[in-house]
């Protein structure tokens, strides 16, 4: 499904320290069930509808695992 | 219709993943310095000096050429870039044991000297790389590896403010202390590191930016109470704010 | 070459370092060099070059590091208790392969000491005073001449090894003054090109990293290999001695520096009494010139090493010599400099 | 003669360190001769740690071992790194919910423990070191649970001490988990 | 002697020195020794003691020497980079003469290097990487029991001698953990009195002054007169080394502290191959034991010199055997520890 | 009728002929000093340490107990010294290059501590005993042997002042700047100095005064002159006075 | 000749940098002729007569030369 | 073959080095080998001060002198401790403004000149140095007035240009004040 915003996650490189969850105003985020080879349990989005493309959660990671978009018209 | 990106990680990180723990704050900061040196399109020009510390690899963490110095040295090993590459922009990037300890001459005459550096110095009240030792930093009562009953001021003496001190001296142009334990913070922080580098691009002097910041593994606290943590216990010792502000707004 | 100039040796090497295409100083004033760093102050401006005083030594050889890293041609100076508080930044500066140069002009030991001449830095020299497998290049001047001689070379080879070096003067030949020649002025653009790993920005280019670091213990074992190779290099190509009168002598003197110098003096009075002496002068000191000296041991009939310390290189003359000839030595130490009659009274003694 | 000399190893914070202590602690309530040699990453930061342990009837001449009779690997990096020193049939002890390969080697025993999932099960994924250790005792029977019991007494004191039964459940549950 | 306890090197030296009597630590956090400094600072205030972690390094040398001064059993531990730190500070004390113990928790160098034990501070260690003709006694322990027994023997001659000592460990030992049995608690008031020399206040008589320092170039000659009566006495009484096996030892293996001990494993493997090795083992890295190694000279037909450095430790064994046999050498660097396979390989390959 | 002695040398010097020039602040201090200590009756548990700088012999000059320390470092020796002795009144001495320069770090930190020793600080804006170089207190435009151009703000930075740089750490008990270029100056200087001397026998902290000195042979002017110099020129640029005292007065 | 107040200088010790002289409010002091071993012109009491025992020069002198006394009754 | 090789020696601030710096100039001058060593006390303050100059026509190996052709001693312990170095009939020169003793050998060649005196009558206390290297140039003609001349004005350089005339002055009176 195609969202307004559209936040994705690098889980492979996420520690799951869950700075982005605490900080997701809209719930948008959550932890992963499974663990990704460094043993973490990643954030994942579980709620992708909810979210606003605040940017809350980028700020927040310290890793750098999280990229934000927005569905814009297309310009000429 | 097609997806934009809002927020993307900056250029200038060199991609290679962060060695800090879960949590840690150095990982933002990192990202912060980054987005500045993107911003103010100085990548090819940008010299970093990492200090020894958690961060003592963050030579390889960003698209710049870089160098560690001797722990607490980085001021004067940028000292000496510095001086021999005037035109290009040197950046020294320190831990409070580093910068607060071992490196106290060394921050306090380069920031004397006014010399055209920018310092980002991270105040996680603590020794994170080595095992969560005392730093200057720490907190009165505060437990660490090596004041095992607590800080106590009668002998160890008392939360060292570099930023308060430092702000004493003219050769200072940039000179604030922030935090990035909420979004809103990173921002404001964000700002402040830009403002520390233009002290130093438009020749003005001396900036650094001191950021309190989370050491969750030598706190012992998790990641998200430990930015809680910060904000009870850290920012009430160290007020927040700019000390010294040369550079005056953006146009 | 120009006209002759009497000059102190600490000004001696501070004009040699420019004219080599120094143009970065970073010291801190310790008596008896303070001439070298005054200099230097005076000197810098001039030439369009950069002279800080640091906050100390510990800053000093920090600021090296870092201008060494843009791939200048750096120097700074001071003496004994300074150059120790150098040293983890002289490992750090051998281990990033940085070319700087060094000059400590050594003064009476040990602890604050006093200002006299003194050679008791040779061990903190040549074997490193600082942490870890590494060597400096060490020359050790007689003269002011060879000291100008010898600023210039030490420039030359820490660029083509990307290796620090160290002139290891004496109190004396720092403070004496005689009569120079200087060479002329390096042209700066024939200076050699350090882009390809210098810290001048990533333009274009992959970024270059510096460092003496590497979490890897192999990785570090190749980077320690690596300089091993070096030296292997420098110990074949730079090594540099005098030797006077050994020819037909009996008798080898070994010494170096300002004691070298003296030296001379004592082998002609040993001669006027008859006894065939003859000097061996190791130039650098590291590399140190063991071959050409262990050539002397089959036909020398003894080895007599003269040195400001309580001996020190004597150690190296032995594992030159390698048991197969008596090696003596004769030393003062504290400042104290051997006069010629004393040392010729003690050689007397020996044979 | 007994003689056993295995190295763990994994991320820092896997708890490494303290699973190779517990059973040198437990040797030398056994009498054995035993050490403990740690090897770390840069300073605590980053990177990948290990230990190894020997534990053996005989004084020990060197604490550094070329092969080691057992290695307990809590991450992939970990695994291709020493699988290579394990003599011919020697035991491979691996936590499968961080390690979702195969080794390289097929002449060795290999044992597979989802030690992560079983912590997490008990409520406290960190124990997922004592799930390994238990795994290991049951694999090796190089000392007894009650020496191991004893180890974690002594090492899990004052506030650490309320602990002390979650861990001994995981290593009860390792030894479960561990189908020879 | 009390019950056998499992504890890591580092806190094993801390508990030894505190046993010892020593009861004012000064000191600075560094891989792989912070855990000493940890534990001093539980401890210290346990027994009424001083634990103060100073701004650096270079501090706490400078503690160390003031609170040496007043006669006071002191203690610092460091590792290779913070030692190199120490320098200025360490030929003060030993030009002050203080009964100071240093303890250096050897890694991989040059610089920053790694933190993976090393033996590359050797000639630091015993050369002098201060400046001045001075010495300190060096022990290089091999297990936890002997850098038990080792760190009460330094405290003991340090005071004797008026003399630094030093505890050269390496990463390996001060990490490791084995069980180990202390020593009972000194009695505080059998420590030696040190109030004819030491600064408690002038009371009832002249001042005391303490100093590394004269103007006069021959009162400081003589200070290091005395400074060498000292060493030479040490000479005499201090050597401490061990022999394994070398009775009808064919190849003698020198290696000290931990590369010491896993060299055992080695003489016994090359044994078991029918190889009569065996293994010399100095354990006072200075006083060096040369004429104890010298004699095993006219026995021996080879001396395989093993070092976890590019080789520093084998000019003192060329020093010692002085040319009557072949010294070979082998040596990984940066943090590796040899393995005993890999040594054995090498060894084999040179017979 | 007879003659009563009003003003003499007092007993806490050793006597021995000061090795300073003709008219150098340092002799008029050491008196104090001894005067001082004489008051409150403490030599024979005093521990002095002396500086590298002109001073370095000043361990002779005094009759107690004394020792040199390494340049800068007399603080941290200090530190050692007392925490060992902590019944005995431990004193540096040390100049501006030892105090303000390589021993930044030292003094800082035995200042934040609270360590309860004292320091007296004579800062003559140079370096005396090595021929005249510049010292951090140098002033701006001044010319010494390392600044033959006059000391620039650009290159050098700018005169760092520490009284007011250490009156920021909540370790120091007592700390005052002053002069003593005339009699009445003298005088209160005097009373300065007890004072940080009672700030360390009454456990209270770190006690500091900062003396604006002479150096007439490297700043080339008689002493005369040079005591006039220093009040047109050093006390505007240092203001004098108390900046930290939490002794209170005598009673 | 007793005066009120006496003013000793240690001329041997003295440096001649004349701060005593500069210091004194009454011009009881003045510079020697001579020199001193040290080569020195040593202050001197050129008018003791006017010295009014404030202890100025005393306060001022770098060297410890200068020793003032006044006459007093003797107390029993 | 001219061999001069002299110590002067006296109290910091007396200008000794400054006496042995223009003779030695001045040899350069007239193309012979020289060198110039200084020995301070401890740094730069308080204690005495001495070089020691030789002056040649052969390279000079050794700028450490034994035994001095000539010692100039500005003040009494110079005086004592260098004129033991002397050979018979060696030449102390002493500044006798300063030495009001004898020295105790007897067998030397003594000249006494009150420098202070003279140079004070000048009008400058401080060119007793020069007065003394006057009595120097007088005594062993070393080198010639005119060589010291061209060293003294390249000496005195800048602001202090103005001073080479009463130095010169001193060095005149200098010669004038010893009599042979
Ligand atoms: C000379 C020297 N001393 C000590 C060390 C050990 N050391 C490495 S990092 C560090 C302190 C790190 O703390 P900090 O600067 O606060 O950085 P953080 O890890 O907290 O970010 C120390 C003491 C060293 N590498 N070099
Ligand atoms: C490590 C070290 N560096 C430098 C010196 C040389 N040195 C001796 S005293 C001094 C500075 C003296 O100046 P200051 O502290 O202001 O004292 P002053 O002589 O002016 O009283 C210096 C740089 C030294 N002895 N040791
Ligand atoms: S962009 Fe904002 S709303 Fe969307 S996931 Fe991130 S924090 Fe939540
Ligand atoms: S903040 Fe980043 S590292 Fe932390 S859980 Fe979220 S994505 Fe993962
Ligand atoms: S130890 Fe602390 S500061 Fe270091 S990486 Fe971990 S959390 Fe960050
Ligand atoms: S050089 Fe200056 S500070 Fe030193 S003694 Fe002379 S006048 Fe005093
Ligand atoms: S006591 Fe006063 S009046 Fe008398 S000489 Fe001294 S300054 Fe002058
Ligand atoms: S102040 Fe003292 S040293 Fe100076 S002239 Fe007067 S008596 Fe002499
Ligand atoms: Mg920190
Ligand atoms: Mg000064």
């Amino acid at each position: 499904m195609e969202y307004k915003n559209k936040v994705e996650i690098d889980q492979e490189r996420c520690k799951g320290c869950g700075l982005c969850i605490d900080a997701c105003p809209t719930g948008t985020l959550g932890f992963s069930e499974g663990f990704n080879a460094k043993g973490y349990h990643p954030a994942a989005v579980v709620n992708p509808e909810k979210c606003i493309g605040c940017g809350f959660c980028y700020q927040m990671c310290p890793d750098v695992c999280i990229t934000v978009s927005t569905l814009e018209k297309a310009k000429a | 219709m097609s997806y934009k990106i809002k927020f993307k990680g900056p250029e200038s990180l060199s991609g290679k993943e962060f060695t800090y723990c879960p949590g840690c704050h150095h990982g933002i900061v990192h990202r912060l310095v980054a987005e500045v040196i993107d911003e103010l399109g100085i990548r090819e020009k940008t010299l970093m000096v990492a200090p020894v510390g958690c961060s003592v690899f963050a030579y390889e963490f960003f698209d710049v050429d870089g160098t560690v110095a001797p722990h607490g040295r980085a001021p004067a090993v940028a000292t000496g870039m510095k001086r021999a590459m005037p035109e290009n922009v040197v950046f020294t990037y320190q831990g409070d044991g580093d910068l607060a300890a071992i490196g106290t001459a060394e921050i306090l005459h380069a920031a004397n000297r006014g010399e055209k550096i920018t310092t980002i110095f991270i105040n996680n009240a603590i020794y994170g790389m080595t095992g969560g030792q005392m730093a200057p930093t720490t907190l009165l009562g505060m437990k660490t590896t090596t004041s095992p009953y607590g800080r106590s001021a009668e002998n160890e003496g008392y939360p060292l403010h570099m930023a308060e001190l430092l702000s004493n001296l003219p050769g200072v142009a940039y000179l604030a202390r922030t935090k990035v334990n909420k979004p809103q913070d990173v921002l404001k922080t964000k700002k402040m590191i830009k403002k520390a580098f233009l002290a130093q691009i438009e020749g003005k002097g001396f900036g650094m930016v001191e950021v309190l910041s989370t050491c969750p593994t030598n706190w012992g606290i998790p990641p998200v109470e430990a930015n809680k943590w910060l904000e009870e216990n850290m920012v009430p010792e160290y007020p927040l704010g700019v000390y010294v502000d040369k550079v005056g707004d953006e146009k | 070459m120009a006209e002759k100039v009497m000059v102190k040796g600490t000004e001696a090497i501070g004009e040699a370092a420019i004219r080599a295409g120094c143009r970065l100083y970073f010291g801190y004033p310790i008596t008896p060099q303070s001439e070298l760093t005054e200099y230097m102050s005076r000197r810098m401006p001039q030439v369009d070059g950069v002279f800080l005083q640091a906050e100390s030594e510990v800053a000093a050889v920090n600021m090296l590091y870092g201008a060494a890293s843009t791939g200048h041609r750096v120097m700074t100076s001071t003496s004994s208790p300074g150059y120790s508080l150098m040293q983890e930044g002289v490992s750090y500066i051998a281990g990033a392969e940085l070319p700087v140069v060094f000059v400590n002009v050594v003064r009476g030991g040990p602890g604050l000491g006093d200002i006299q001449p003194a050679q008791s830095d040779y061990f903190q020299a040549t074997k490193g005073g600082g942490h870890g497998d590494y060597r400096l290049v060490v020359y050790g001047p007689e003269s002011l001449q060879e000291a100008v001689e010898l600023t210039a070379k030490a420039f030359d080879v820490a660029d083509k090894y990307r290796n620090p070096a160290l002139i290891l003067a004496d109190g004396m030949l720092g403070q004496m003054m005689e009569p120079v020649e200087f060479p002329e002025f390096r042209d700066l653009s024939t200076l050699p090109d350090h882009s390809s790993w210098a810290m001048q920005g990533a333009k274009g280019r992959e970024p270059h990293k510096i460092t003496s670091f590497d979490i890897n213990e192999y990785v570090l074992e190749q980077m320690n290999l690596r300089y091993q190779e070096k030296y292997k290099k420098i110990i074949e190509n730079e090594q540099m001695w005098e030797e006077y009168k050994t020819d037909d002598a009996d008798i080898i003197i070994v010494a170096y520096g300002t004691m070298g110098r003296i030296a001379k003096t004592i082998v002609n009075m040993a001669r006027e009494k008859g006894v065939k002496a003859g000097l061996f002068r190791p130039i650098t000191l590291w590399p140190y010139p063991y071959e050409a000296l262990a050539k002397l041991a089959d036909q020398a009939k003894l080895f007599f090493t003269v040195e400001m310390s309580m001996g020190q290189m004597v150690e190296d003359v032995k594992l030159a010599v390698n048991g197969k000839k008596t090696v003596e030595f004769y030393g003062r130490t504290g400042g104290v400099v051997p006069t010629p009659n004393e040392v010729l009274a003690k050689l007397m003694e020996l044979i | 003669m007994k003689h056993h000399a295995f190295i763990a190893a994994g991320f820092g914070g896997q708890g490494v360190m303290l699973f190779g202590k517990i059973l040198s602690l437990a040797a030398m309530y056994e009498n054995l001769y035993t050490t403990w040699l740690p090897s770390y990453g840069p300073e605590m930061r980053g990177g990948t740690a290990n230990c190894t342990v020997v534990l053996s009837e005989e004084y020990i001449a060197s604490p550094v071992v070329d092969q080691p009779t057992e290695v307990i690997a809590f991450n992939i990096p970990s695994m291709y790194k020493f699988e290579k020193l394990l003599p011919e049939n020697g035991i491979l002890l691996l936590n499968s919910s961080v390690i979702d390969r195969d080794p390289e080697r097929t002449d060795i025993q290999v044992f597979k423990i989802p030690a992560n999932d079983i912590a997490d099960e008990l409520g406290n994924v960190k124990v997922q070191n004592m799930v390994m250790l238990g795994a290991y005792l049951k694999a090796t029977g190089a000392v007894s649970f009650d020496s191991v019991k004893k180890a974690l007494e002594k090492s899990l004191k004052g506030k650490k001490a309320e602990l002390l039964d979650i861990n001994l459940k995981a290593i009860e549950a390792g030894m479960n988990a561990l189908v020879k």
